[in-house]
């Protein structure tokens, strides 16, 4: 019994040994988000943003003399799978992490990244309470976090367009429904409008005619939707077709291009809220051309955050000197770095620091933005 | 003679599908100690009948009587199935009925469910009391597997067992409830003569020694001639005839009902 | 009273669409006894086909009504040969096996396909070109009905009664009608048996496609999921109306539809699927064999 | 003309048929008698391929028939009156007659065929257009043996015509079978538990226990062999 | 030769229908359209290599089902496991593994092995209902919410630790199966299992809904770990613990699982399964049987939900959809129905399987979905089929020693 003992002690001794002991001869970024499954898309255009963030570094040099590994891990938006995919992030060494996609998956892999001291910057998860909430330093993001669109979606609709009365509905995902909810909270406490309507809608469904019909009865002016382009689309499309003239204001999952090409003229005139128009910025425009050529497409959603993302993060392993915790969100807090979301810098809750949002209008088939 | 105890009395029982009436007012008694035997061409209702009986069909009309000894009458129209066995009443089946993928034991021990009680804690928990209900279970059910001649099949499943052993077994099955009637629907069915001979000796076994009373559905005459009284012979959905063996041989309606009309042969 | 027939329509739009998928599922179930749960994913692949025909179409610079038919035929054309392959690879080799195994055998085909077609195409929404020519009623009949909601209505008005002649008038209906009442004796009068099952696939993938076409055109949007909840609803329909039965399956789905239209514009459309499913359960309760099913009489 | 040799046939483990051999000449009438259980109707399945032997031979005019697929069978000639009549019972009679014809492509034929049934059964003329399931027992039976006419068999299996029916209506029946055999030279391959009525109506008979058969003869003299009694009542 | 011409026009039915999703790739976003001529090369050589496969697998199978229709053998794995004593062995092995493994092991691997034993807990439960009872659920995830969200709702109101939590949530869920069960008990084969599917999406559609209660799609997050008289442990430290919880959870569950399988009621539960009518002429109460095969199957379902909001510290309704019904299900028939060790394989299988295939992450649902097909045609008793108990009967021993 005690010889079994001391070989497990010496079995763990040098397993230990051999993990911890490794010299870390490259910066490994982590990449987790839906790569498989029905939410794929939101996840594999930041995952290919990073890989050719990537190349490029590692073609000019690396970050601190050293070639930059990516592990990419899928986690299908499911906090369960998040989890062994941070852990596997963790343990195979990851120095930071680009992810996750989805608030949810985020949520539950953050502990372990907390624990395992590892800076996160997600290009797409909006949760509020992830930056508000104070329970995760080492979260940052690149992208606006949903009660900041939601009150500039809401301070539009109210000042700028003068509606009275409002519709609010959102797909019962967690993206929409929070800022479907924030919204309402916005509405509600300006006291200028009131909400006619606050109902979730389901994806998938083959129309929306029952709600257009409802939003007409209970005589909106405009309808604020939060969730993603598929069901906007929709929406839009049957408000057209139902000769339904009410102002449509989403977010920014609403806005892509696919809206406009899926819906075609039923989108023109829609509102929405979006990172501030950034084809002024050189790097933007480098980045989607980056894409074009190694892809063929355009860049789906979240590309230019991830993008973004991903320069920062290892703008901030450079800028730091070395890999360690500390110095890394240390220099992610007060370095700033140019992306393609514009110069920005995070804040100490990890909510980035001149990040613009704007409202946007479809016109022409093009987003055009609002001053 | 004195008047024997009827054990299950039937009366005016009457089964409707659809407009289609299966049993017309059918009245039949089985008493103590009996073997008495269901007989009639296809589709005359039998199968109905037992199946009215113990409670998978709810009769249209008529009553269904059971008088167990030193205990009060029960009707038993509308009682489900497993209330019907639990007051002493166990049937086999025409098609072979039995649990496929459980062993031969295990098909028994199925039987004595109804006559035990450990519950879901008490089996979770495994007491004692809890044991030794199980080894009585695994020990009466191993004895009826031997009256029966399948002891050296217990941990066989059922489904390889050959034809004839399967309706012993269901036979056995049956018995494991202790029930004391027992309704057996063509129980020499596919058998073979030798096979038939044994399951003769066995019903009578059953009749004798446990003290079973029996009802038997059949179509292989010479078993029934050999080992009912009284018979009773269906058609159409009617009883036609009842009476002692030689009775019903004798009967011109039930020949005609068997072989088909004589009267211009 | 138009908000009632909004709702109505509304209901009936998509009650029609639930009615021909529907339909697949309870031919194939009238005749095997099989969930084939993989049949959302045929009407996915109709989608799909045609969008790839109409996407290459209007790329190339055609358009029109034409187009949409030729994408239609093609989408009929394979989505049949996906559903005969189908029941050829993942149902054949089980006849007679428990049903608990073909189930878990179709849910894999329906995994399968949706990865495939992820894998083969892409995770994305695609847009479906528009290609039903826009015409306006007149207010307020306009908020009512449009031209996409008429052409789903007429098309599967005729598809319905298309369908109906097909079973009750051609020989090989008969024969089909035949094996599902009984299957032995089908055989006995000289009908390939299996030949009839694969043309139940056949058929039904094919009144799947045109749903497939007729939803990617209204919605104009075409991804590999969308076969999931199209699925399971159209089998919660086919079981609402009975499954087994035709008519049951049409009636269960305009039921569905208006049952989820109503409940989304008079109660909520929160509820909407609580309200779908609700029903379903209790129907069953009510009436275990659904609204025309027949029960089954289980011999002892 | 159908000639069984020596056929073994199982349901999974258990042995229906033992060895069974018969033969039905052409423009006879040959019955299979025999209690409940004895074999019968597994005789006929595996005659038409529903449950196709285990061992043996089964041939038509000489030419193997065995392993054939059912309806490669059918096409074959030999057609089947299945026990319990088996009617469609959502189609309609009509349907169900249609049905029977499937196999043939001959309008005309078909035609002819059915006004002859029509003229056999009139009262399936006049319930055309019912459900083959409304009918009364009778009038299925009717169906059936009418349907099975409608693909023109050489060789007409009967399983159990008599099933369930009243004495009047069996009787009926069994002159039509016997007319069918004389007017259309159908073969006809009876299988009864009627005993009586069966070997009245037919030239020869076997007669089946335990899945093998027991005994075989003239028809008339098997009407007044003892053992097919026993065979029956137990005597 | 004719395998040959088979091969061929299986392989031209494969391009042909292959063509329109793999040749084509048309975006119609953009307006591309591109065309990958080489996919057909690969479909037609691929499917022409498998057909081959396909025919010489079928005539395997046919060639076995012959040779146990004529007389039954059985495998030597079989063999082995009803051997008694060599179970009890390798159980012991097994356990030591499983206790040493964590050590031996980094915590990635931890977390991993802790996911597949909730399925393997999940797949007994499962086992329950479907593989001993027969009754078909295809809304058992619904079970493993209730738990989950159980934990996480008193937890966050009330702090109510893990320990508290762990058979509340169990018990829970039972009740939850008790009420689901009682209107659908009469409900046979497929119409319960669209019935229990739409239960399943009902249960989803609340979470997302009922926001006062639930905290709607966004979800409950920072729910305790799993406390150990109030030590701080890290990450590494609390997937430790949580793994040896998950031990015993597992261990336990086994030890019931069989003990009721081996049992009075567990007898009854396979009876019903096997015929249902034969069952209630047997006496036994089918419908106090069915709710109770039905409960149960939930009670672990919602053990080892509260296992699971413990170990993922957050959940969110996205955790409890009908793909994870379906893999629950696809456990218990891959490993074998009513087979406890298969039941373990199967969660093994699926799970593990597909966290080590990562590097083909896209690949492998495509490959997930194709194993459950197959496995069907070719092993559809599953990897390990259903082992009989043996019964000793104390008064055999006694006679053969008398006699």
């Amino acid at each position: 019994m005690k010889r079994i003992h001391a070989l497990l002690t010496a079995v763990t001794l040098v397993l230990g040994v051999a993990t911890g002991g490794f010299a870390a001869d490259t910066i490994k970024l982590g990449v987790a988000g839906p790569h498989s499954g029905d939410l794929a898309p939101y996840g594999i255009p930041a995952m290919k943003a990073a890989q050719l963030v990537v190349k490029k570094i590692n073609a000019t040099g690396g970050v601190l003399g050293k070639q930059v590994e990516l592990l990419i891990q899928d986690d299908q938006c499911k906090p369960e799978i998040a989890t062994n995919t941070a852990t596997k992030l963790v343990t195979e060494g990851a120095d930071v992490v680009l992810g996750h996609i989805c608030s949810g998956a985020t949520k539950a892999a953050l502990g372990i990244y907390k624990d395992a001291k590892v800076p996160v910057m997600s290009p797409s998860a909006t949760n509020p309470p992830l930056t508000q909430s104070g329970d995760y330093p080492n979260f940052f993001r690149t992208i606006a976090s949903d009660d900041m669109q939601a009150k500039m979606a809401v301070d539009f609709a109210i000042n700028t367009l003068g509606v009275k009365k409002i519709a609010v509905l959102h797909d019962k995902g967690d993206y929409g429904k929070g800022f479907a909810e924030f919204a309402k909270k916005f509405i509600e406490e300006s006291g200028k409008a009131e909400v006619v309507l606050f109902e979730g809608i389901t994806p998938g469904a083959i129309n929306y005619d029952s709600i257009v019909g409802k939003i007409r009865r209970d005589k909106a002016e405009a309808l604020v939707f939060g969730g993603y382009h598929p069901e906007a689309s929709k929406l839009v499309s049957s408000m057209k077709r139902k000769r339904l003239k009410v102002a449509f204001i989403s977010d920014d999952g609403v806005k892509d291009d696919s809206f406009v090409k899926v819906a075609g003229v039923a989108a023109e005139g829609a509102y929405m809220t979006g990172p501030r128009d950034l084809s002024s910025i050189p790097l933007n425009a480098t980045a989607t051309s980056e894409f074009k050529t190694e892809y063929g497409t355009d860049p789906g959603a979240f590309f230019q955050e991830g993008y973004s993302a991903a320069l920062a993060l290892l703008n901030a392993i450079e800028q730091a000197g070395s890999t360690d915790y500390d110095a890394v969100v240390k220099a992610l807090q007060t370095k700033y770095v140019e992306t393609p979301v514009g110069t920005i810098k995070f804040d100490d809750r990890g909510d980035a620091e001149g990040v613009g949002f704007s409202v946007y209008q479809v016109e022409n088939g093009n987003f055009k933005e609002l001053k | 003679m004195a008047e024997k105890h009827k054990l299950l009395e039937v009366k005016g029982l009457t089964m409707d599908f659809g407009g289609l009436r299966a049993v017309d007012s059918v009245s039949l008694d089985v008493c103590e100690g009996e073997i008495a035997a269901l007989i009639g061409p296809n589709g005359a209702g039998k199968t109905t009948f037992f199946n009215c009986v113990t409670g998978i069909y709810t009769p249209t009309k008529g009553d269904i009587l059971l008088h167990p000894k030193g205990l009060d009458t029960r009707r038993l129209n509308g009682l489900k199935p497993n209330r019907v066995t639990e007051m002493g009443l166990a049937r086999t089946f025409q098609n072979i009925r039995l649990f496929a993928d459980m062993t031969v034991l295990e098909n028994v021990m199925i039987g004595r469910h109804c006559r035990t009680k450990s519950g879901i804690f008490r089996s979770i928990l495994r007491s004692k009391g809890v044991r030794q209900e199980e080894q009585e279970i695994v020990e009466v059910s191993y004895q009826l597997l031997k009256k029966v001649g399948l002891a050296d099949f217990a941990n066989e499943f059922a489904k390889n067992l050959p034809y004839g052993a399967q309706r012993r077994l269901e036979i056995a099955r049956a018995m494991a409830t202790d029930p004391f009637l027992l309704l057996l629907d063509e129980p020499a069915a596919g058998m073979n003569p030798q096979e038939t001979a044994e399951l003769d000796q066995l019903i009578c076994k059953i009749s004798e020694q446990d003290r079973i009373a029996i009802l038997l559905i059949e179509h292989d005459m010479k078993l029934v001639m050999n080992i009912s009284n009284p018979i009773y012979v269906m058609e159409y959905g009617k009883k036609i005839a009842e009476g002692s063996p030689q009775q019903i041989k004798d009967n011109p309606k039930v020949i005609e009902a068997y072989l088909g009309e004589e009267t211009d042969a | 009273m138009d908000y009632f027939l909004e709702l109505f329509l509304g209901g009936l739009t998509r009650g029609s669409i639930y009615a021909l998928i529907a339909l697949g599922y309870t031919m194939v179930y009238g005749i095997i006894q099989l969930i084939n749960f993989a049949h959302g994913e045929i009407y996915m692949i109709g989608a799909f086909v045609a969008l790839i025909v109409a996407g290459i179409c209007t790329i190339y610079g055609f358009a029109g009504i034409s187009v949409l038919v030729l994408a239609a035929i093609a989408a009929i054309i394979y989505a049949s040969a996906y559903g005969y392959t189908l029941e050829k690879i993942a149902y054949r080799p089980l006849r007679g096996a428990p049903r608990l195994s073909q189930l878990i055998s179709a849910i894999g085909m329906s995994i399968f396909l949706q990865n495939y077609v992820l894998l083969a195409q892409t995770p994305d929404f695609l847009p479906f070109p528009s290609l039903i020519p826009e015409f306006a009623f007149m207010e307020p009949v306009a908020h009512i009905v449009g031209s996409s909601e008429l052409v789903i209505l007429m098309t599967t008005v005729i598809t319905m009664i298309l369908l109906t002649l097909l079973i009750k008038k051609t020989k090989i209906g008969k024969a089909m009608r035949a094996t599902q009442q009984d299957m032995s004796m089908a055989r006995l009068v000289g009908i390939n048996v299996d030949r009839i099952i694969s043309l139940t696939f056949v058929i039904g993938s094919a009144l799947a496609a045109i749903g497939g076409v007729l939803v990617a055109s209204y919605i104009g949007q075409v991804n590999f999921y969308i076969g999931f909840l199209a699925g399971v609803k159209a089998f919660t329909a086919a079981v609402l109306g009975g499954i087994g039965s035709v008519p049951g399956a049409v009636l269960g789905g305009l039921v569905l539809g208006w049952t989820e239209s109503f409940a989304a514009g008079y109660v909520s459309s929160d509820y909407e699927d609580v309200f779908a499913f609700g029903l379903l359960v209790l129907i069953l309760i009510l009436r275990p064999a659904g609204l025309l099913g027949k029960a089954r009489k289980q011999k002892v | 003309m159908l000639k069984i040799n020596n056929i073994q046939t199982y349901y999974g483990n258990i042995q229906a048929l033992k060895d069974v051999s018969l033969e039905v000449k052409e423009g006879e009438i040959v019955t299979l008698i025999g209690a409940n259980g004895a074999g019968k109707t597994t005789t006929l399945m595996s005659i038409c391929g529903i449950t196709p032997p285990r061992t043996g031979d089964i041939t038509l005019d000489g030419d193997s028939i065995t392993g054939l697929s059912a309806e490669k069978i059918v096409q074959q000639g030999i057609v089947q009156v299945p026990e319990g009549r088996r009617i469609f019972p959502d189609m309609t009679v009509f349907e169900n007659l249609e049905m029977g014809a499937f196999l043939r492509t001959n309008k005309q034929l078909v035609q002819q065929d059915l006004n002859y049934v029509m003229t056999l059964f009139p009262i399936l003329e006049k319930r055309k257009n019912q459900l083959g399931g409304t009918l009364s027992g009778g009038e299925q039976q009717m169906l059936a043996i009418s349907r099975a006419l409608m693909a023109r068999p050489r060789v007409l299996l009967l399983d159990e015509p008599s099933l369930g029916l009243a004495p009047l209506i069996i009787k009926q029946i069994f002159d039509i079978i016997k007319q069918i055999n004389k007017e259309s030279n159908t073969t006809i391959f009876l299988v009864e538990q009627n005993a009586n009525q069966a070997l009245k109506l037919a030239d020869r008979g076997y007669v089946m226990e335990n899945g093998a058969i027991t005994l075989v003869d003239d028809a008339d003299r098997l009407l007044e062999n003892d053992d097919v009694r026993k065979a029956y009542l137990g005597l | 030769m004719q395998g040959f011409k088979q091969s061929i026009l299986v392989s031209i039915w494969f391009v042909f229908l292959t063509f329109p999703l793999m040749a084509v790739r048309v975006n119609t976003a953009d307006r591309i359209v591109e065309w990958r001529w080489m996919n057909m090369l690969w479909v037609a050589v691929a499917s022409f290599v498998l057909s081959y496969a396909w025919r010489y697998m079928l005539a395997r199978k046919q060639a076995r089902n012959k040779s146990e229709e004529s007389g039954q053998q059985q495998g030597r794995v079989q063999v082995l496991l009803e051997d008694m004593g060599f179970r009890y062995r390798a159980m012991g092995v097994l356990l030591v593994l499983a206790l040493i493994f964590p050590l031996v092991f980094d915590t990635y691997q931890n977390t991993i092995m802790i996911s597949a034993l909730i399925y393997v807990v999940l797949g007994l439960g499962l086992n329950i209902s479907v593989g001993l009872a027969g009754l078909l659920d295809l809304g058992y995830v619904a079970f493993f919410g209730v738990g989950a969200y159980s934990y996480a709702l008193l937890n966050h109101h009330f702090d109510l630790g893990f320990w508290a939590i762990l058979p509340v949530g169990g018990i829970l869920s039972c009740l939850f199966g008790v009420v689901l069960g009682f209107p659908i008990l009469r409900l046979r084969g497929d119409y319960l299992a669209i019935v229990t599917l739409g239960f399943g999406m009902i249960f989803k559609v609340v979470l997302e809904n009922w926001s006062d209660f639930t905290f709607g799609p966004s979800g409950i997050a920072n729910i305790d770990k799993p406390g150990l008289f109030g030590i701080d442990m890290n990450i590494d430290g609390s997937t430790l613990y949580i793994y040896y919880i998950m031990i015993a959870l597992v261990v336990f569950t086994i030890l019931i699982t069989n003990r009721l399988r081996n049992s009075r009621i567990g007898r009854a539960w396979i009876a019903l399964r096997e015929d249902e009518i034969a069952c209630v002429a047997m006496g036994i109460d089918m419908a106090r049987t069915k709710l109770s095969a039905y409960a149960l199957g939930a009670f672990w379902a919602g053990m080892v939900g509260v296992l699971f909001a413990a170990k993922t510290t957050f959940i969110n309704p996205a955790s409890f959809t009908f793909m994870e019904s379906a893999i629950i299900l696809s456990i218990v028939v891959l490993g074998g129905m009513g087979s406890i060790l298969g039941v373990i394989l199967g969660a093994f299988i699926l799970i593990l399987l597909p966290e080590y295939m990562r590097a083909f992450s896209e690949y492998r649902m495509l490959a997930f979905g194709a194993a459950m097909v197959l496995m069907m045609i070719f092993r559809p008793q599953g990897i390990i089929s259903n082992i009989r108990t043996k019964y000793e009967y104390k008064g055999l021993r006694e006679e053969t020693d008398n006699g």
